[in-house]
């Protein structure tokens, strides 16, 4: 057990996968001789070699395709798409062409594919390069969404999807990279579609996952000053969707907020919500609170896009409004 | 190629067009949905590329696919059987016209998304030589699909990582209503190959021996560790784009033109001038071809439709 | 007013707004010489020429991109996209781009822009080509998305539309175009963003929208037998979500049911039940219950098709639990 | 060209040059924000390239903008606000480095998804010839630009469509860390014209005064009405990708070699050896370019910051 870095685990998880298989692979924008522009691949090129490390032009719909194409073969490729955001030039090939070939043609193809793609605002980076759209790709069933909150599980998570058969798309977030955590050395699975609860709480449920993982720990601690015991289920995976933490922590609290960083309308949030109601119905004492990024795309001024981002105290209000 | 394989090849052209004509009249019938693009013209072109393949290599292809199925040896029962939707299927009825594929015959699909297949073929391609394997992978798509950025995507890849591809444009003139002039920069599209520096060859597509002859060069080319290589198939479709095409934008007589030039009739008179058969050895054979369409539809007929209780087969392969 | 068909409706739209503004034109694939894949656009190569009704290429990006570009100067393209699910095909023109430029360049990019694109399922065309994805393009601000369910609110609202100086995305279904229903005739103007009640009833409410309101009705006819008078409201709009009218009736019956052709999870019933227990929470008193699509990818078999999509009898079902 | 108007090149590329040095130190202090790419090395495209428009013109480019900014008459000030995200931005502090756009100086854009300004740029050009105006759309985009499907699909589209665009790519050798032969099947991208059959040039983009004319020749050939047209213009950017890049994928002798043909050094020497102008006026002229970015800086720093009370506006324009 050592105390690393998100990027690090990252890191680890696809280099020990990669010394594991020689049927995994990694290809995308400047993985190879850069590094990977968040330094995710660092030093894998000279190790692996430029076969199984490869630059690819930009050009993100042949990356998700050629992927798709060989995870067909066999192989287990690992398409980095250098931010999530670029994801929409590969969008036909991800939802129509990943997520269902499996279906579609009688379970024949066997796509063992992982994406990797960093996301999240609050970077500066304009409207175009700062989205958060998790909620959109955990629409298609077919496609596997995972988004993970601490270094461990991230290790966890990424060595799962790389040993799953079915396709992943994995979704980080780049002010999490240096966030440090202990995450177990060799050989770590975190299975698929398990929500954990990340900070123990008896007052109040955050539901949260990713970037609002960080920010609920912030607000939890706040609370935790005034007496108010937050319990905190990380999601992690957003389809498959494992609800029952959810539900269980909440028949406990009878209350929840919902945190996210992207947009409300249409958002994780509003699965959640929708299920606690439905599944959690006579427990509930006070309407379920969201918490999200407001419904602008996001400006590169830094005062106006911070004012735009949920914040700590955002959910510390949250939770006192459901108290 | 010996007398046996040519007429293999002739009974091949005759069965696909029997397929077609006989999924014309189920479809009219209502035993056939969605939509379904009949290959009716362009027999000689997957008959004679596919049979250029060694076992090893792949071919993939559009949503006009019954006839490279065919060509790709899945029988004619089990593509009828999924023309209806049933579990006997190709696809246990999921996919339907569009989505045939047989992975143990190294046929990778039947795709109905324009273009979206042919940076799936460079993955297939990178599958190879990355395990070392010597296939080539043949993708197929129509002139209409080269321009979509996918179609540039595609190739550029391909060249950059020397991969062993076969890009084959089977250019019928049209996509959908529209002519190719009004729709491609060129209207030659073999010249876009040189966009991305790569050999190109036109060949005549209504000319089942030319178009296997090209192929077979073309892909032990590739096979050869050269690259990608790109073949344009000069061919056409006798009927509308898809059932129900008005046709509008084509005029009857262009229609009887190329008719004249139908590649089973073209095959025949080659076959019967050549002394390679007789007209009656070639009756024959499309009085089977005819019987194994009838076999294909009673089969499909009598096959069971999936049992409602299997919809969440196949949308994860673990257990979610 | 005239009894005419969706289709007709959203024809006539278009050919009276391009009568009265020259700047308005046609382009998609098909959409000229052909007469549009699904005939709407018939006539309209013969009448206004080539330069006003374009057929392009396959090649979605180029299609929304030039849309947006022309519209940038003062052009009111109506782009079409053959079908909903070639919308992929050109996402990051449609998310990225016409959904941002307004406000990532201060407001100096004015972009009058129609997007036109068919969906829905249940005609047997396999998973690519079935998909009723409206939520994921909802969740962007910047764009609006509209989803008539009558042809009088085709009509009305297509011409808002047109005349709407932001990008909108106007989401028809397939099978809906041989509805019939009165239309007034002329300059008839729906303005965007009003949900509208389309069947009174005090009993429980139905929240829907497009091809949801055909299946809703029919539902709602079956529950009047039984003495149950559901009351529907029509979301039309899911960008702006004008959830008032869902609010008030909903005050009223005290329980609802949400009614949408598309996946459930992360689907449109979720946001409008998120916002049903935040808005009215103290008038609730039944869980609201959801029908939506099953989470496949929608197979060819004709009886797997359908039994994955909602019924009249899912929402018929679905009114009786919230009873 | 005369002398007024080649010393006014000159000093727009070195506003631009001491700009970009001012930029990169207030980005180290921390004042700007996000990506920042610099157009150092690149100077002469712009100016060069823009000098040649008439100025119902319009100019788009990619994230890679301030220079093209400058080159379209924004002022340095302006400029300078929109990178430290002041209200008084030329984009009012929404769009920061990569979003600088002008309409009333036809300057749109900045844009930052690779390739994907190039459909607007049709569509532009589209707008231009739908009202019958004679503008020529001027698109410029970076040679990795050149391997996106977006690329493809403009290119092809406004070929077929007769569309009044010149389409000028920077090459400037690397999209980001990757050499352009190890991402471009082709590494002369003017080939890559050769696919949609457009005319096309190489241009040495180190040399104002080339692209100038090259840039003359080939807008006013799009304005007569004979389509689109490709320059490709070979450049050098001498500093990192952006801000922070490593630069571990070409060697620091690579970039002295080019530096020695540093575009302002090589117009200075020009103008000098030429008597277009004394070495001592050209002094004059960096001194006065030197203070415009300070006044500028000062500009920038003094502004207010966008209201938070502001966050909403401009999302739609219409109220909702
Ligand atoms: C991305 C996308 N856009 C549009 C369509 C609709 N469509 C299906 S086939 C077709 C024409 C394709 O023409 P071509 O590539 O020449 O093939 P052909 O039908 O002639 O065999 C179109 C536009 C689609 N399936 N996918
Ligand atoms: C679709 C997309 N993919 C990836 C990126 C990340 N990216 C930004 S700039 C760049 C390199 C572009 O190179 P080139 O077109 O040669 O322009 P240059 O930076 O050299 O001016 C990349 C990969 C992006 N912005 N958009
Ligand atoms: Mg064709
Ligand atoms: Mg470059």
């Amino acid at each position: 057990m050592a105390r690393i870095t998100m990027r690090e685990a990252i890191s680890q998880a696809m280099w020990e996968e990669m010394e594991r298989d020689p049927n995994v692979f990694i290809l995308g924008e400047e993985v190879g001789v850069w590094g990977g522009s968040y330094a995710v691949t660092k030093g894998f090129y000279d190790h692996f070699g430029g076969e199984r490390v490869r630059d690819t032009p930009i050009a993100e719909a042949a990356i998700i395709g050629a992927a798709i194409g060989s995870a067909m073969t066999g192989l287990r490729p690992i398409a980095e798409l250098m931010t999530i955001n670029f994801a929409f030039s590969a969008m036909d090939h991800i939802v129509n062409e990943a997520a269902k070939l499996h279906y579609m043609f009688g379970g024949q193809f066997v796509l063992p594919l992982v994406i990797r793609a960093v996301g999240g605002g609050g970077r500066q980076l304009g409207a175009t390069h700062s989205q958060t759209p998790d909620a959109i790709f955990a629409h298609f069933p077919g496609l596997k969404v995972i988004s993970p909150g601490t270094p461990a599980d991230a290790k966890g998570l990424l060595k799962a999807s790389i040993r799953s058969n079915d396709p992943v798309l994995f979704i980080e977030n780049a002010t999490l990279y240096q966030v440090r955590g202990e995450v177990p050395d060799g050989d770590y699975i975190v299975p698929i579609g398990k929500s954990t609860i990340q900070r123990p709480g008896k007052d109040v449920t955050i539901v949260t996952y990713s970037k609002g993982l960080e920010i609920s720990m912030k607000a939890a601690e706040e609370l935790a000053k005034d007496g108010i015991e937050a319990e905190i289920v990380d999601l992690r995976s957003l389809r498959p969707l494992d609800i029952g933490p959810v539900i269980e922590s909440f028949k406990k609290t009878n209350r929840a907020v919902i945190v996210e960083e992207g947009w409300k309308s249409y958002g994780v949030g509003a699965e959640v919500s929708s299920r606690i109601y439905e599944q959690a119905f006579d427990y509930v004492d006070a309407p379920v609170v969201r918490v999200a990024q407001k419904e602008v795309p996001l400006p590169y001024n830094r005062a106006l896009e911070q004012s735009a981002l949920p914040q700590p105290a955002d959910v510390v209000a949250a939770v006192r409004e459901v108290l | 190629m010996d007398k046996a394989k040519l007429l293999d090849l002739y009974y091949q052209m005759v069965l696909i067009r029997r397929l077609e004509e006989s999924g014309a009249e189920l479809y009219q019938a209502g035993k056939i949905g969605g939509f379904m693009h009949l290959y009716i013209g362009q027999e000689a072109v997957s008959t004679g590329l596919i049979a250029a393949r060694q076992p090893q290599d792949r071919v993939i292809t559009a949503y006009r696919d019954h006839g490279v199925a065919i060509s790709c040896g899945i029988p004619a029962n089990q593509v009828m059987a999924e023309l209806m939707g049933k579990s006997t299927g190709i696809s246990k009825g999921r996919g339907g016209s569009m989505h045939m594929a047989d992975v143990t015959r190294n046929f990778w699909g039947g795709h109905a998304i324009v273009g979206a297949h042919l940076p799936l073929a460079a993955g297939l391609a990178l599958g190879d030589k990355y395990a070392g394997r010597d296939g080539v992978t043949i993708c197929m798509f129509g002139e209409g699909a080269t321009n979509i950025g996918f179609f540039h995507e595609a190739l550029n890849l391909s060249k950059v990582w020397t991969l062993p591809v076969l890009w084959v444009c089977e250019n019928n003139m049209y996509g959908m209503g529209t002519a190719v002039e009004r729709a491609s920069a060129v209207s030659e599209i073999q010249q876009k190959a040189e966009g991305y520096g790569m050999a190109h060859e036109r060949v005549d597509g209504m000319d089942v021996l030319a178009v296997y002859e090209a192929a077979k060069k073309a892909i032990e080319t590739v096979r050869s560790g050269s690259g990608p290589n790109m073949l344009e198939i000069m061919t056409y479709r006798f009927r509308g784009h898809s059932m129900g095409d008005p046709e509008r934008y084509r005029k009857r007589e262009e229609v009887k033109k190329w008719e004249e030039h139908d590649p089973i009739g073209v095959f025949h008179a080659f076959l019967t001038g050549n002394k390679k058969a007789t007209a009656k050895a070639l009756e024959e054979i499309e009085t089977r071809a005819k019987a194994d369409v009838q076999k294909a539809v009673e089969f499909a007929e009598a096959s069971p439709e999936p049992g409602l209780d299997t919809l969440f087969n196949h949308v994860y392969v673990e257990e979610v």
